[in-house]
């Protein structure tokens, strides 16, 4: 509301309030969020090595990022891992949340198990998940010792297959987190329809797959947005679980971009690495935020 | 000048006007109801009028001060929603003192004013109970309790109603309705349910389209509409329009419309205006009630006509039955007393007031008689 | 049909409801191993850990490692233990929580409730910044700590968690006020309540839900961070997680594991609590507001 | 922002102005040595400073052999707020020297007389144009071999003095169904490795040239070539679970006798010493086969950042205190390694600390002390993360020798 010239003094104050109240997380958001983006894009043309510094190189660090086979590895292995992390949390937390919205007895207890493993981090279970999918001491060896000698799972060790214990620890991480979001949007489902079509004849199936599904759209795009900004944001995961190895195997864009700028002493190069990043989650979540916020209107 | 005047109000949204140059003024002690289809442009009048939406051009005045700009709660008014709009998380005593509490008014008054009020509306006995504990009917009287207590210059009740139940919804209109009468305050009241704005106001603005389409007394605008549009949204059941032609027999102009065999009835008017629409293609409007059997046809009327029709489908009600047939190759109802003797399929001798009958011109919509 | 009397419309057969258990049970199974591999672990004394058998039960119970890791283990120069670090972490988390909170619901209160031009573009840039990798806003950021004199402070540290959990808080304050009812602000305006009255009032007695969802996750994700940690805090504002890092990662030496596991239930313990004690409201935060449309 | 980021040198002087005065009386520093025994060593100079009144602010960052500290140091300076004195490795000193961060120490250095007690190959990483920068700690050598002596004579074999005895050495273990070389799969410890293979394959000149000089002929050159095809070897002999493994496990598979070789730093013997094994009696240590004279070094060393200007007192205190001889003997005999100066009296050493500290000092002498690649003292970090690549990638068997040797020049080239 524009406020009208002969307007109360309340009525004033009620006006520019709100944008008041506003401005500082805006300001805050332009400065250390689109100011940093801007200063990242800057430097990726710059010689900048161990320090900022502002000696203009044009396309050059771009090119030399292209050049690197391993930032070729780490932008496919973030193709496998988000499609595979978003899709099997995706899975596993719908079923989880069907499943525990059968009247469970005992939901209370197993809804904060499955919940719990978001509250940590992987600077403290990493050493137990590398110990878990070590072959040496871990499942493989549980296994041996059980008896099931001809039991095999060294993924870890494996350059092909060790982007999938990757997945394996995030899925054990947000999968529950994921089911709550689908628990509620569950809850959230009105029974009287569930009722009505039962009425109708259809299974529990095709109840599902067809009435309740296509109702949890909001939890699924919910689902979505928060896996896919886990999956860009994944880090420590990498650095507790194989440290990008073996080999650089696991190397993800976001461990890329950390060690060239801050090991390598590359700044220009992650600078570089970090634009193309931003490029594509703006490619990807722009289109979606412009679909979601429009929609509300 | 009147109490409360809303003078040339316009509002836009953008490059859309929807509200085009209203011209109100209500008086004193006036229940004006602004009724009409959702989307008509009354909520967002009423609103204009609490101040929760800026008036884009025009005027608003409460006792000839322009309000233009003034905060809600700077006007002197108070206000019902729909919805009722309690405070969930206040008690119900809470709820009808937040006014006051805001408004700087010390604690010991409040609570008088809060006392007065409850005993009021007959809701003491709720004053510490959350809105989540009411009823309907309960939250619909604390939400009354909340505006009354602040003593405003002018009531606006956003259909106020419209989430209660059939039963309950005629009591509380009753209960609105001495509260007018004992309290005289001016009230604008939105509403889109006919009944309500005809039982309780004493003016009704009919809106549509973001025009106020008529604005008088509800008998005058349910014996003369306006408009097409004010007729057959005022009435239950609407009134009947039928195409007819005006033909003059014996000096007097009739409306010929075709019954359901093709045959033609002659209904002669009570004026004589429509002479010179001889031979024109009119619409007629017929009030349901005024189409009975012939004993129970209104015998203070000075023009009863006669017409033969055959009965489609017949709808006992209790109090009244409803008679449909086809006239003017329209399905027309008339409303009969619960003991006329019809049954689908008779051929039945009709009695139409047409003292009431109103005309419209079918190009313009506009009525042309009486 | 006697669906009426039952509380869900969903019927399951018997066999259904065993299999559906032994599922739930084996995934409760899945999530809970690498807590019992920590768990076992820490109680046990380092030679049966060196020993092998990462999955058995200890043959000799000690609570020693715990007391180590949190009163007298060596993080640095000083056998300090975690203890320190873990106020550290506290004098951080707790205002960094409670202001990214009220910003974020007096944002979504905004954003709701007094619409302006251009305010989803607003939210927008809003939740875009969500997704921006804090690597790269290392440098940037503790150059402008320097200039503002707070860098190496917990409030610099504060502030930093702040501004990057602001886009997440407004978006679960903003799509749960998108479901509050618009009419009780109006009533309140009329009542001749101001902005922040209303907020206060009116809308922040009914934000329990949400403020819930917002609560845990900002305290799980700023207790969880080791990167603004280690790089903004000077020695006397580490937080748990440096410290932590600093027991579990050191280079040479005998790493002694079961103090190391149990330095990290240490420093998970806050955000399990959390979990544990508040995971029934969350599922309810969560439907009352952030996945709706 | 731009406006404070002009030039490079105005940007770190601007930071170094607002460097913080709080710690007027004492001295922060920044490291990674939070294990117990490194902690106990730091806790000598602690306490050595708390004697003349010094306090100590203590600032461990642990991770990733230095680099998370690196990041941390990074944001600090930024910030600036740079610690008193920061734990580092040869070029990030040189690099850190030429953004100007740097205190100037000659003061202190013509009073101590480092110039003369401190090998030259030192004195290129802790002087930069002229001006020491830095305070050396010690001297690690990389070039180790280290091997379970019961192991060995179990199988009958003798120290290996060259390659093809190395390999003969290492097939008879495998034919005994010994793991042969005990290894962690981790990008620094494969480059460890390769270091001393590439050292014993390309010879000093060549070491020199492909390493320190990035000789593109040489670093694409056939000998190179022959060099990953040891490592090749090397990798066919390191059992399955290699990957990812801290060193410290590999060492203990040598003294659990499950493994004969392990080629690693001088902090193994660390490992052997905790385990209560006694050098030359339960385990061996030699240098890697063919590289006898040479010596692959890395050294600890402290810089200490510019404070305004001035070095202050207890700046000048604390490069003074780590330089002194009775630190320098109390913490390498924690640490393993030797001391950084060698005019230092060695008999409170260990038989391998005496060994090291005479190769030291006859390599030193004679042009055989070399920086080591894997541990930064070759090149820049950059060409170091480059090599780490290479080598890595090659070990893990994503290439074969020739398309390592390819992808060697290209990856140094670009990192240069």
């Amino acid at each position: 509301m524009a406020a009208s010239a002969d307007a109360d003094f309340k009525t004033r104050l009620q006006n520019w309030i709100p944008k008041l109240v506003l401005s500082p997380s805006l300001a805050m958001m332009l400065v250390f969020v689109y100011g940093f983006i801007l200063f990242s894009v800057y430097l990726s043309f710059t010689d900048s090595r161990i320090l900022p510094s502002f000696g203009w190189v044009g396309w050059e660090n771009y090119d030399k990022l292209w050049r690197l086979s391993h930032w070729e590895t780490s932008l496919i292995n973030m193709g496998i891992f988000a499609s595979l992390y978003i899709v099997i949390c995706t899975c596993i937390g719908l079923g989880l949340a069907i499943f525990l919205d059968q009247k469970i007895r005992g939901e209370g207890l197993l809804r904060p198990i499955y919940l719990y493993p978001m509250a940590l981090s992987f600077i403290v279970t990493g050493t137990a998940w590398k110990w878990f999918l070590d072959p040496g001491i871990g499942l493989e060896n549980v296994m041996h010792t059980w008896g099931w000698t001809s039991f095999e799972f060294d993924w870890i060790k494996n350059r092909d297959y060790a982007i999938y214990t990757v997945v394996l620890a995030a899925v054990w991480q947000t999968s529950g987190f994921v089911m709550a979001m689908f628990l509620a949007g569950l809850r959230g489902i009105d029974n009287e329809i569930l009722r009505a079509a039962q009425m109708d004849g259809a299974s529990n199936w095709n109840l599902y797959r067809r009435i309740i599904i296509p109702q949890l759209r909001p939890a699924f795009l919910s689902a979505f947005v928060i896996l896919s900004h886990l999956a860009i944001k994944t880090f420590d995961l990498v650095i507790a679980l194989t440290g990008g190895g073996p080999g650089r195997a696991t190397e993800l864009p976001a461990t890329f971009m950390y060690s060239y700028t801050f090991t390598r002493n590359q700044m220009g190069i992650g600078a570089a690495s970090a634009t193309i990043m931003l490029m594509t989650i703006a490619a990807i979540m722009i289109p979606y935020l412009y679909a979601e916020l429009r929609e509300k209107r | 000048m009147g109490f409360l005047d809303i003078d040339n109000a316009t509002k836009s949204y953008g490059a859309v006007e929807v509200l085009h140059k209203v011209d109100i003024s209500v008086q004193e002690g006036e229940f004006l109801v602004l009724v009409g289809p959702s989307g008509c442009g009354k909520s967002t009048l009423l609103n204009m009028i609490a101040g929760l939406e800026e008036i884009t051009s025009g005027e608003i005045r409460i006792k000839d001060q322009v309000m233009n700009g003034v905060h809600p709660s700077n006007r002197n008014i108070a206000m019902v929603f729909q919805s009722y709009a309690l405070y969930p998380n206040m008690t119900v005593g809470q709820n009808i003192t937040f006014g006051l509490e805001m408004h700087g008014v010390p604690k010991p008054e409040r609570e008088k004013a809060m006392q007065e009020v409850a005993k009021l509306l007959q809701i003491e006995q709720l004053l510490d109970r959350k809105p989540g504990q009411l009823s309907g009917g309960q939250r619909q009287r604390v939400a009354m309790g909340r505006a009354l207590v602040r003593n405003p210059d002018v009531f606006l009740f956003d259909e106020p109603l419209s989430n209660l139940d059939a039963k309950l919804r005629v009591d509380m209109r009753t209960e609105i309705k001495k509260l007018h009468q004992n309290l005289g305050t001016t009230i604008v009241y939105v509403t889109h349910d006919q009944i309500e704005a005809m039982t309780l106001s004493s003016r009704i603005a009919v809106m549509n389209g973001g025009y106020v389409q008529q604005l008088g007394a509800p008998q005058e605008i349910y014996d003369t509409p306006a408009n097409i549009f004010v007729a057959t949204f005022m009435g239950s059941p609407a009134m009947n329009v039928v195409p007819a032609k005006v033909t003059v027999l014996n000096g007097r102009p009739h409306a010929e419309v075709a019954v359901h065999d093709g045959s033609m009835a002659q209904l002669p008017f009570s004026q004589d205006n429509l002479a010179a629409w001889d031979g024109r293609e009119i619409l007629l409007g017929i009030r349901p009630e005024t189409i009975t059997d012939l004993d129970g046809a209104d015998r203070k009327s000075s023009n009863i006509a006669q017409m033969a029709n055959r009965i489609v489908v017949t709808e006992p009600a209790g109090s009244d039955t409803f008679v449909s047939m086809q006239l003017g190759g329209r399905d027309v109802i008339a409303r009969m007393r619960s003991d006329a003797e019809v049954a689908p399929g008779q051929d039945f001798n009709f009695a139409v007031n047409m003292e009431k009958a109103v005309a419209f011109d079918p190009e313009s919509e506009m009525r042309i008689l009486p | 049909m006697s669906q009426a009397t039952q509380d869900t419309a969903i019927r399951t057969g018997r066999v259904t409801r065993t299999l559906i258990y032994l599922v739930l049970l084996l995934f409760g199974l899945f999530y809970l191993l690498p807590l019992y591999v920590m768990l076992v672990n820490s109680v046990k004394p380092l030679e049966e850990i060196t020993g092998g058998g990462m999955m058995n039960l200890p043959q000799v119970f000690t609570i020693e490692p715990w007391l180590k890791a949190w009163s007298s283990a060596q993080i640095g120069v000083d056998p300090t233990g975690l203890k320190p670090y873990f106020w550290n972490s506290i004098k951080m988390v707790v205002p960094a929580v409670i202001v990214s909170t009220i910003l974020g619901a007096l944002n979504g209160y905004v954003l709701t409730k007094w619409r302006f031009k251009y305010d989803t573009i607003l939210f927008g840039l809003m939740l875009f910044a969500c997704f921006i990798p804090f690597q790269i806003v290392l440098i940037p950021m503790a150059r402008m700590l320097g200039i503002i004199g707070l860098a190496g402070t917990t409030w610099g540290l504060a502030l930093v968690h702040v501004v990057y959990g602001i886009g997440f808080t407004t978006l679960y304050f903003r799509n749960y006020y998108a479901v509050f009812p618009t009419e009780l602000i109006r009533a309140a305006q009329i009542d001749g309540a101001g902005f922040f009255q209303i907020f206060w009032r009116i809308l922040l007695p009914s934000s329990g839900p949400i403020a819930v969802v917002s609560i845990i996750w900002q305290f799980t994700n700023i207790w969880n961070d080791f990167l603004f940690g280690a790089s903004f805090a000077d020695a006397n504002s580490q937080p748990m997680t440096v410290a932590l890092n600093n027991l579990v990662q050191s280079s040479t030496g005998v790493k002694e594991y079961n103090v190391h596991f149990a330095g990290a239930i240490l420093a998970a313990m806050p955000t399990l609590l959390v979990y544990i004690v508040a995971g029934r409201y969350f599922v309810r935060g969560l439907m009352a507001g952030s996945v709706k449309g | 922002m731009r406006k404070f980021l002009k030039t490079k040198s105005l940007f770190v002087a601007g930071l170094l102005c607002t460097t913080s005065l709080a710690h007027a009386e004492d001295v922060e520093v920044l490291h990674w040595w939070t294990s117990g025994g490194e902690a106990a060593a730091l806790n000598v100079l602690k306490d050595d400073l708390s004697g003349q009144g010094i306090g100590w602010t203590d600032m461990p960052v642990a991770g990733g052999g230095g680099e998370q500290a690196m990041t941390v140091l990074r944001a600090r300076v930024t910030a600036g707020n740079a610690p008193t004195a920061v734990q580092a490795l040869g070029f990030d000193i040189l690099d850190w020297a030429d953004q100007g961060a740097l205190a100037d120490l000659n003061e202190v250095a013509a009073q101590e007389g480092w110039d003369d007690v401190v090998p030259d190959a030192l004195k290129a990483f802790a002087k930069h144009d002229g001006k020491w920068v830095s305070a050396p700690v010690n001297v690690h050598s990389t070039n180790w071999v280290w091997a379970n002596k019961a192991v060995l004579d179990a199988n009958g074999i003798a120290q290996p003095t060259n390659w093809d005895e190395f390999v003969a050495a290492v097939e008879a273990l495998k034919a005994a169904g010994v793991t042969p070389i005990a290894h962690g799969g981790q990008a620094w410890q494969d480059a460890t490795v390769f270091d001393a293979v590439a050292m014993s394959t390309l010879g000093p000149d060549g070491y020199k040239a492909a390493f320190i000089d990035l000789d593109e002929e040489t670093l694409g050159g056939d000998a190179m070539k022959e060099a990953f095809d040891r490592m090749a070897f090397i990798r066919d002999n390191v059992d399955e679970n290699f990957s990812g493994r801290d060193w410290n496990l590999a060492t203990a598979m040598v003294i659990n006798g499950e493994a004969g070789f392990q080629m690693m730093g001088d902090w193994a013997k660390g490992e052997f010493l905790n385990a209560g094994k006694v050098p030359g009696e339960d385990f061996l240590c030699f240098r890697f086969p063919g590289t006898q004279d040479q010596v692959t070094f890395n050294a600890d060393q402290f810089m200490m950042f510019d404070q305004g200007g001035t070095v202050s007192a207890e700046q000048a205190a604390l490069a003074s205190a780590i330089l002194s001889p009775s630190f320098q003997i109390a913490f390498n005999k924690v640490k393993g390694s030797v001391p950084a100066r060698t005019d230092v009296d060695g008999s409170d050493l260990d038989a391998c600390g005496q060994q090291g500290m005479k190769d030291l000092a006859a390599a030193a002498s004679s042009g055989n002390l070399f920086g080591s690649m894997a541990h930064g003292h070759a090149a820049p970090a950059s060409v170091k993360n480059a090599v780490y690549d290479v080598v890595t990638a090659h070990f893990n068997g994503e290439y074969g020798s020739e398309d390592a040797v390819t992808e060697l020049v290209d990856a140094v080239s670009i990192a240069k």
